[in-house]
């Protein structure tokens, strides 16, 4: 639901008060090599279904969340604070 | 049929009973040279141009909905070549080249009307950005010209110059700039290639792609296997979901554009505005509604329609612009879906896997590259080398390090 | 011009009498019309001229699906084109104009437009207006424009205000008819938080039409009641004259409050229109139905009416739509207006039922005809008869008013604007909603239900399924019984009509006939998008809310299928237009957005200082002393004086971000791509972020406070980027180090205080020592101003080269101290200075801004490539930066640039261009990112971004700036123009 | 320059009270705010509740993250007490003059507010005591319900007038 956004420390808020940066994709380590660097800054899978991505509670606590929302009902599933990490992404 | 006053006044005496169908609506052949996935302008238009100037005639291409359901239906129907990076300018200026004689080349009326496009500055910055632009656009002999504040005003009167947050200092303008009936380029380019011998499939989803030994042999559809020489994607805005056929990652994401209408107003602005302290652009249809749109509305989304908080955003940039347009009415809403690439620019490219062409990556700039786009990927499709103006639109460039990033952002979509 | 007012009935206020002017006519109505009752009432049939044919038109309906009617009310900056009469209620003074039409309303001469149709049927201008191309602008485009259109809108700007609100709830009911009613009643009286929104002045919805009682009261009385109620609760809000619009994710429904577009003189203090943003935990659609036009020859003839807004003419606003009437009807919802007509007295001349086997009884005076068809409505400006069609034959009868009805379409908009898409039923010869709608219920005729006791029990029903999904329990609220109604069974739809001979309208304001959509077929635009987009079907203002289904049932014959196969359009918001005003909210003019200001904003002001917007700051531009004539001569001053002796520079702009915790040094370790590590606390240094792709992000400096304390400055412009940055790589990256953030920008006014004097005048307000040995360059420290009544930070940095320190205070003091710095300064010389000095004082210095750092350079290209630590493990683009492209030979280097002839200024965005290269887009070999008159050089200097310029020094080449055609011939030299030993900063 | 004296300027000082029968806008006086940072993991409550019961007023703020407002301003070694006393738990970063405080009361406080904030602020949603931080039309601010009618609305420094001149805009209605 992109236009209230479930913030896990806040609850439902307007979309306007989050900053949204795209795929949550795990950063690989620094000796990763170049093909998976590449992919984590430009590849995308792009999925029509459900999404996790990064958005940040920009005008509330300012935390940064993992939400998976699906890109073709926009029906958010859940949202929890990016601290607690996102799954490995497939190479 | 060929159009033109005298069949509209022959036909109109005899009841209009006599116009045929635009286009015809064939069974797909087993088989094709090339197969165009994609019913939209870029699609049509690449058949079109391979007909047309490249002979190659047994050419499907094949829609999931009706042609021109994508985004060259659903945008603010604006063209210009105001661009500033080496590798985009000369293929946005083939573009507008191409626009300038299209009507009689495919002999429908689309409506180009070259009104000129304005874009605002507010700030000693813009400015400096425009005149480092119009300055590029000058050196590949695309016509721009930075006008001052006074000049904008005698242009645009009702622009607020009294009152703005952020007053307007200027604009950039390219005059040759202008907007087209959007729908009429798909079905101007769809009767052209039709007629040239193209077949145009619609109601037909490709939901796979066939491939022996690695190469590609055709696709999968909702009408059966159609086998292809060359399998040629256009499919932006779904770019991503057609190449995962492939198994191929793509550096897009998909995002909602919202564009919209007012009710039908006497003439009210002539020219392209765009504002340069928000979101807005502006330009008026023949019909009188006023068209205009703004940004992304951010997230990834295959759902063509946005939200309100976007809608808001946009409207109030506009009053902000032209505060007589406040009690002007918004009479719809529509959202298309982009493919925003990861640098803002298109690809036009063959990809690592044989007979597989691809087309996409258009972010919000596609309806205004649809002939140069038709015609560059006509020319990659028939002769394997990119057309000259479009060689930057490489898909390895994000790997090597060539993006073409106009607005510098990075590889942050939703930001292009 | 005959009286159509009823002596008695209706819901208007005959004591109150108002008039108006509708095209300068003095015209009287009451307080309760709409403007289109009062016209009516008046006998006003031609209000409206049609925007192809230029046909006379008149009221068709009474709400807000009005294809006809359409106005322009008020003037000046209130003036607001195609305002719906039905819509629009009546006010003391009202001006309405018609519209489109020249040069008066009954006699139009665009109404030639319709002799020449036949050659300007569905799309033919598509086929014509081609040559010569370059006619298009110039003739062919501008005529059409000039006669497309309809209200001419005003430039000027509007004096009234707008405003937003949210609102929140446990069921949004839309719609307040009898179902909406139902379901308001019985969630008001659980206690749940409820919103009930209705577009019209009155609630009510159909009962206000009614004649039916309800427990005895008259139809329009329970719903008076109902709502006196509803209002009474406290957990209850209602909304009328509010229109939901739009259905978005979430279950966020906009809306939006005509608050006072009903009045004569609007309250200033009070929005004319508010803007609702609902987010209902539950919503319950309660619109009901749209009656459907009937496509027959001259159905646009001003006299023909949709019969429910016949019954609503007469039974709400007490006016006749005619002296002898005709009702065309394929249901039985053409009886109960025929019944009302004759109980006000109105003569009907027949009923006319598509139906042969119609099975309702009549047992009133008019003549029934049964299994017929009006084939043509005749007239001009008004009707005067129509021809009925039965079995082949045809006969005429005279009349001035004809009511149609061709069934009902669920108004179902809002239920299809998050995808789903409508059901064909066969039952209902209707797209009835999607299913699986999640958060959104239907209750009442918007589902086909009839009747008004079955739609309020519906409503209740509904609303007590919902709120139990909420844990509200309550039971179905129960109602009196219904007499009088007359329930309309579903009927079967007529799209073709037989025997037409004129022309038989389908969307009425885009003048779309019945042959335009056969056309479309014919040429294979016979998808119901392309049959839309090709005639203009449904694309008025109206969205086709009367055409869109008729124009499917007639394309579904034309192409031999069934309406279900081929499909609606997309219904997308608005359901109603939406002014820029409401969507805008307070956010006009200059409070479009909000207004930044630092803290020594004030101090700037009285020092006489220009401003300019720097995102929503105000930034001191300039300060312009007397007799100085323009810009340049006070920056000029500026400048030389700063050098000469020193200057006072508001930097407050600046982002600035504590950076506490454990971690904290290793975190900017990370985040700059040059070392962080050794920074010994009471330092500064310079440190560039890198963007994850390689490319330089932002820069600034960051200095030790403490131990695990340190103070980062940011560039203005990104100083919100970079707080989202920071927070991204501590929160998301590295959650496992122990970093904290937070934004001091506002908690300090900090200055720059630059030049060789600077330490002499700081001194005198700085208790610490600050020599140049006690506090060298790069010394970063917290420290005691004016003998301890205050403290401070204290930066030995230089922006300008000078000998120079910025001094960070707490805001709320910060104008006392510069005043006192100032002061201090008076007999040293010192200046307030602006950023265009600084900005000159930056280039000579040949220190980059976002100018140079404009998303596209890697640090070599700026010389910083020793700042790209290879030593470290990993830092933020690290990973990138050596990519291919990035450090490719001829990538763009910074390099300063100077013309050969100093009397020659060049500019920023120029061009460089080889000495004697053609002006070509293969020849450029960069750009200008910043220049200024340099006083210390004594002419133009500029920084560009030139291939391989770092090895081009020396170098002649030509400055170009093809836009205004300048040709400054110049050299390419080394960026730094001032102090490249930078010998000052260290003294 | 020990005889200099020092002026504090409060950044709403040209604001005139608004009063109405509706609501009522008052700018606090600047006293104290300080960022409580706490390490992570780490649980401050025993410390913030030892604050709170001494008179100091705190404020949730985020995860980890809280405000000690006051209307007192806190002398340099006030502040120092303070910020060791938040030690080892969490660090305290002075916002004393980074944020205004804006008291909002009145009956029609929560409508006010509305026209700005998405958030639910119904009493039942948005109880006494509670506070978060939330976009008020295009300014982002840190709210506290203090009373069934009352809001403490705090905003950085640079964003004060132009809230307070919002503020007063969606209050003018009530203010017949």
């Amino acid at each position: 639901m992109a236009s209230l956004v479930s913030c896990p420390h806040c609850g439902s808020r307007p979309k306007e008060e989050f900053t949204v940066k795209g795929a949550a994709l795990k950063r690989p380590a620094p000796d990763a090599g170049q093909e998976r660097w590449m992919d984590y800054v430009y590849l995308r899978d792009n999925p029509r279904g459900a999404y996790e991505e990064y958005w940040h509670h920009t005008s509330g606590c300012r935390r940064w969340l993992v939400v998976t929302r699906d890109t073709a009902t926009h029906e958010i599933a859940d949202s929890r604070d990016a601290a607690l990490g996102v799954p490995e992404t497939r190479a | 049929m060929r159009y033109s006053a005298l069949s509209v006044f022959l036909n109109g005496l005899r009841g209009n009973k006599g116009w045929g169908a635009a286009w015809r609506s064939p069974q797909p052949k087993p088989h094709y040279d090339v197969v165009i996935v994609g019913g939209g302008g870029h699609g049509l238009a690449t058949a079109y141009y391979l007909a047309k100037e490249f002979g190659i005639t047994n050419v499907a291409v094949v829609e999931k909905g009706y042609i021109g359901s994508g985004n060259v239906g659903r945008n603010t129907t604006i063209i210009r070549s105001n661009y500033l990076l080496q590798g985009n300018n000369p293929f946005y200026e083939l573009s507008m080249k191409l626009w300038e004689g299209l009507e009689q080349d495919f002999n429908f009326n689309a409506m180009v009307s070259q009104r000129g496009v304005v874009n605002l500055y507010h700030s000693d910055a813009q400015r400096d950005a425009y005149t480092r632009r119009g300055n590029a656009m000058r050196l590949h002999g695309v016509d721009a010209d930075l006008l001052d504040r006074e000049q904008v005003r005698a242009m645009l009167p009702f622009l607020d110059f009294d009152n703005a947050r952020f007053p307007i200092q200027g604009g950039l303008m390219q005059k040759r700039g202008g907007t087209v009936r959007h729908d009429a380029v798909a079905w101007g380019y769809a009767r052209g290639a039709d007629m040239r011998g193209v077949d145009i499939i619609q109601d037909c989803e490709v939901t796979g792609i066939r491939r022996e030994n690695g190469a590609v042999t055709g696709v999968e559809t909702t009408k059966g296997f159609i086998g292809c020489g060359k399998l040629a994607l256009a499919a932006a805005g779904n770019s991503s979901r057609v190449a995962a056929m492939a198994d191929m990652k793509l550096p897009l994401e998909s995002h909602v554009l919202q564009a919209f209408v007012s009710e039908g107003l006497k003439p009210f602005i002539d020219c392209v505005v765009t504002f340069g302290a928000g979101h807005f652009y502006c330009s008026q249809s023949d019909k009188g509604g006023l068209v205009f749109g703004g940004d992304i509305d951010g997230y990834n989304s295959y759902a063509q329609r946005g939200n309100l908080a976007t809608v808001e955003h946009v409207a109030e940039a506009g009053k902000a612009m032209i505060p007589g347009l406040s009690r002007v009415r918004v009479l719809r809403s529509w959202g298309g879906i982009m493919d925003m690439s990861m640098d803002g620019s298109p690809i036009i490219d063959r990809t690592h896997i044989d007979n597989l062409y691809l087309n996409s990556g258009w972010c919000y700039g596609g309806f205004k590259a649809t002939p140069a786009s038709g015609f560059c990927f006509a020319h990659l499709i028939a002769r394997n080398t990119p057309q000259e103006t479009a060689t930057a639109f490489r898909l390895d460039r994000f790997a090597r390090g060539f993006m073409l990033d106009e607005k510098g952002q990075g590889a942050q979509p939703n930001l292009h | 011009m005959t009286s159509y007012r009823l002596p008695k009935g209706g819901l208007i206020d005959r004591q109150s009498p108002l008039s108006f002017r509708f095209d300068g006519k003095a015209l009287s109505g009451f307080s309760g019309d709409s403007l289109a009752s009062a016209l009516l009432a008046n006998g006003q049939r031609l209000v409206a001229r049609s925007f192809k044919y230029h046909r006379p038109r008149g009221i068709l309906t009474a709400g807000s699906a009005e294809p006809n009617a359409l106005m322009t009310i008020g003037s000046g900056g209130r003036t607001e084109p195609n305002t719906r009469a039905t819509m629009q209620e009546l006010y003391q003074g009202l001006e309405a104009q018609s519209q489109n039409r020249w040069p008066s309303l009954d006699l139009d001469i665009g109404a030639l437009n319709s002799l020449l149709s036949p050659f300007l049927g569905a799309g033919f201008y598509y086929k014509t207006f081609m040559w010569p191309g370059a006619l298009w602008e110039k003739l062919y485009e501008p005529f059409i424009r000039k006669a497309a259109g309809l209200g001419k809108a005003t430039y000027e700007a509007d004096p009234d205000g707008y405003e937003k609100s949210w609102a929140h709830c446990d069921l949004l009911v839309i719609g307040a008819g009898p179902a909406g009613l139902g379901a308001a009643l019985t969630a008001g009286r659980s206690g749940a938080r409820v919103i009930v929104v209705d577009e019209h002045a009155l609630a009510g919805g159909s009962l206000l039409a009614e004649t039916a009682s309800i427990g005895g009261a008259t139809a329009a009385e329970f719903a008076r009641q109902a709502i006196a109620e509803l209002e009474s609760l406290p957990n209850v809000e209602v909304l009328t004259r509010t229109t939901a619009f739009g259905w978005y994710d979430g279950n966020v429904f906009g809306a939006v409050q005509r608050v006072q577009k009903h009045v004569a003189t609007p309250k200033d203090n009070v929005p004319v229109e508010r803007l609702w943003r609902i987010a209902a935990k539950r919503a319950l659609l309660a619109t009901g139905t749209e009656e459907r036009p009937l496509v027959f020859g001259g159905n646009d003839i001003p006299g023909v009416m949709m019969a429910g807004a016949a019954r609503s003419y007469l039974n709400r606003y007490g006016v006749a739509f005619g002296k002898r009437a005709a009702v065309f009807t394929t249901n039985d919802s053409g009886y109960a207006l025929a019944r009302d007509l004759e109980g006000a007295g109105v003569e009907l001349a027949a009923i006319v039922d598509s139906r042969a086997d119609a099975a309702i009884a009549w047992s009133g005076k008019a003549r029934l005809v049964k299994g017929a068809f009006v084939s043509d409505a005749k007239g001009g400006k008004s009707l005067s008869g129509i021809s009925i069609w039965k079995d082949g034959k045809s006969e005429t009868l005279d009349v001035d008013a004809l009511a149609v009805s061709g069934g009902f379409s669920p108004i179902i908009h809002l239920a299809c604007h998050r995808g789903g898409r409508p059901v064909w039923s066969d039952t209902h010869s209707a797209f009835l909603a999607p299913t699986k709608l999640n958060g959104l219920s239907l209750a009442g005729a918007v589902k086909a239900t009839s009747g008004i006791a079955a739609c309020m029990a519906d409503g209740a029903a509904q609303a007590s399924a919902l709120l139990g999904e909420l844990g509200f329990k309550v039971e179905p609220a129960t109602f009196g019984a219904v007499e009088g109604d007359i329930a309309v069974p579903a009927a079967k739809a007529v799209w073709s009509i037989p025997g037409i001979k004129g022309k038989a309208f389908v969307d009425f304001q885009n003048d779309v006939h019945r042959k335009d959509l056969g056309l479309a077929v014919q040429e294979g635009y016979g998808h119901v998008e392309l049959a839309k987009r090709y005639t203009t079907t449904g694309m008025a203002t109206d969205q086709g809310k009367l055409s869109n289904v008729n124009a499917i049932g007639l394309l579904a014959e034309a192409r031999g299928v069934s309406p279900a196969d081929v499909g609606t359009t997309t219904f997308r918001p608005f359901y109603t237009p939406v002014s820029f005003g409401a969507l805008t909210g307070a956010y006009h003019r200059d409070h479009f957005q909000p207004v930044r200001k630092s803290p020594l904003h004030d101090w700037a002001a009285k020092n006489g200082a220009k401003f300019v917007e720097t995102g929503l700051w105000y930034r001191s531009s300039w300060f312009p002393r007397d007799g100085e004539t323009s810009w340049r001569e006070s920056v000029d001053r500026e400048v030389r004086n700063v050098r000469l002796n020193a200057g006072l520079c508001d930097v407050s702009m600046l982002g600035k971000i504590e950076i506490v915790g454990a971690d904290a040094g290793e975190f900017l370790n990370r985040i700059y791509s040059n070392g962080f590590a050794k920074l010994p606390v009471g330092k500064a240094r310079y440190g560039l972020m890198l963007r994850e792709d390689g490319i330089v992000y932002d820069d600034g400096t960051t200095s030790r406070i403490e131990e695990n304390r340190y103070f980062m400055t940011t560039t203005t412009a990104y100083a919100a980027g970079v707080m989202n940055h920071l927070e991204f790589c501590s929160q998301a990256l590295w959650p496992d180090l122990d970093v904290r953030l937070s934004s001091v920008t506002d908690q300090w006014a900090q200055m720059a205080i630059a030049g060789p004097k600077s330490r002499t005048i700081l001194q005198a307000i700085v208790d610490d020592d600050i020599s140049n040995e006690a506090f060298p360059f790069l010394a970063a420290r917290d420290v005691s101003l004016f003998s301890g009544q205050l403290r401070g930070r204290l930066f030995r940095i230089s922006f300008s080269g000078e000998l120079a320190y910025e001094l960070a205070v707490p805001a709320g003091y910060g104008e006392s101290v510069a005043d006192a710095l100032m002061d201090a300064g008076k007999q040293h010389g010192i200046c307030a200075y602006g950023v265009e000095a600084l900005s000159v004082l930056r280039i000579e210095k040949g220190h980059v801004t976002h100018n140079e750092l404009n998303g596209t350079v890697v640090p070599a290209d700026l010389g910083f490539g020793k700042m790209v630590s290879a030593a470290k493990p990993d830092f933020i683009g690290k990973a990138m930066v050596d990519r291919e492209g990035l450090v490719a030979e001829d990538r763009p280097q910074l390099v300063g640039v100077v013309p050969l002839d100093p009397a020659q200024a060049f500019r920023t965005g120029s061009h460089i261009l080889a000495k004697d290269a053609a002006a070509t887009l293969e020849n450029d070999q960069g750009y200008v990112t910043s220049s200024c008159y340099s006083p210390h050089i004594g002419s133009t200097i500029g920084l560009a971004l030139v291939k391989r310029g770092s090895q081009r020094h020396g170098e002649d080449v030509m400055i170009w700036n093809g836009l205004r055609n300048e040709y400054t011939p110049g050299r390419l030299c080394s960026p730094v123009f001032f102090d490249p030993a930078n010998e000052k900063l260290h003294v | 320059m020990s005889k200099y004296r020092l002026i504090h300027r409060p950044a709403l000082s040209d604001k005139q009270p608004f009063n109405a029968s509706g609501i009522g806008l008052t700018a606090l006086p600047e006293g104290h705010v300080i960022h409580v940072l706490a390490e992570q993991g780490a649980d401050p409550s025993a410390m913030l509740k030892g604050l709170a019961e001494q008179g100091h007023s705190v404020r949730y703020a985020a995860p980890g993250q809280w405000y000690i407002v006051g209307d007192e301003p806190l002398a340099d070694d006030a502040l120092a007490a303070l910020l060791t006393r938040l030690t080892p738990h969490a660090e305290g970063v002075d916002q004393s003059h980074g944020r205004v405080r804006i008291l909002a009361r009145g009956p029609m406080v929560e409508r006010v507010l509305a026209k700005g904030s998405g958030t639910d602020l119904a009493l039942s949603a948005f109880v006494v005591g509670r506070s978060t931080t939330t976009l008020i039309g295009h300014i982002a601010a840190h709210i506290t319900r203090v009373e069934d009618h009352a809001f403490e609305i705090m905003v950085l420094r640079g964003f004060a007038e132009s809230l307070w001149d919002d503020l007063a805009q969606m209050s003018a209605e009530f203010a017949a």
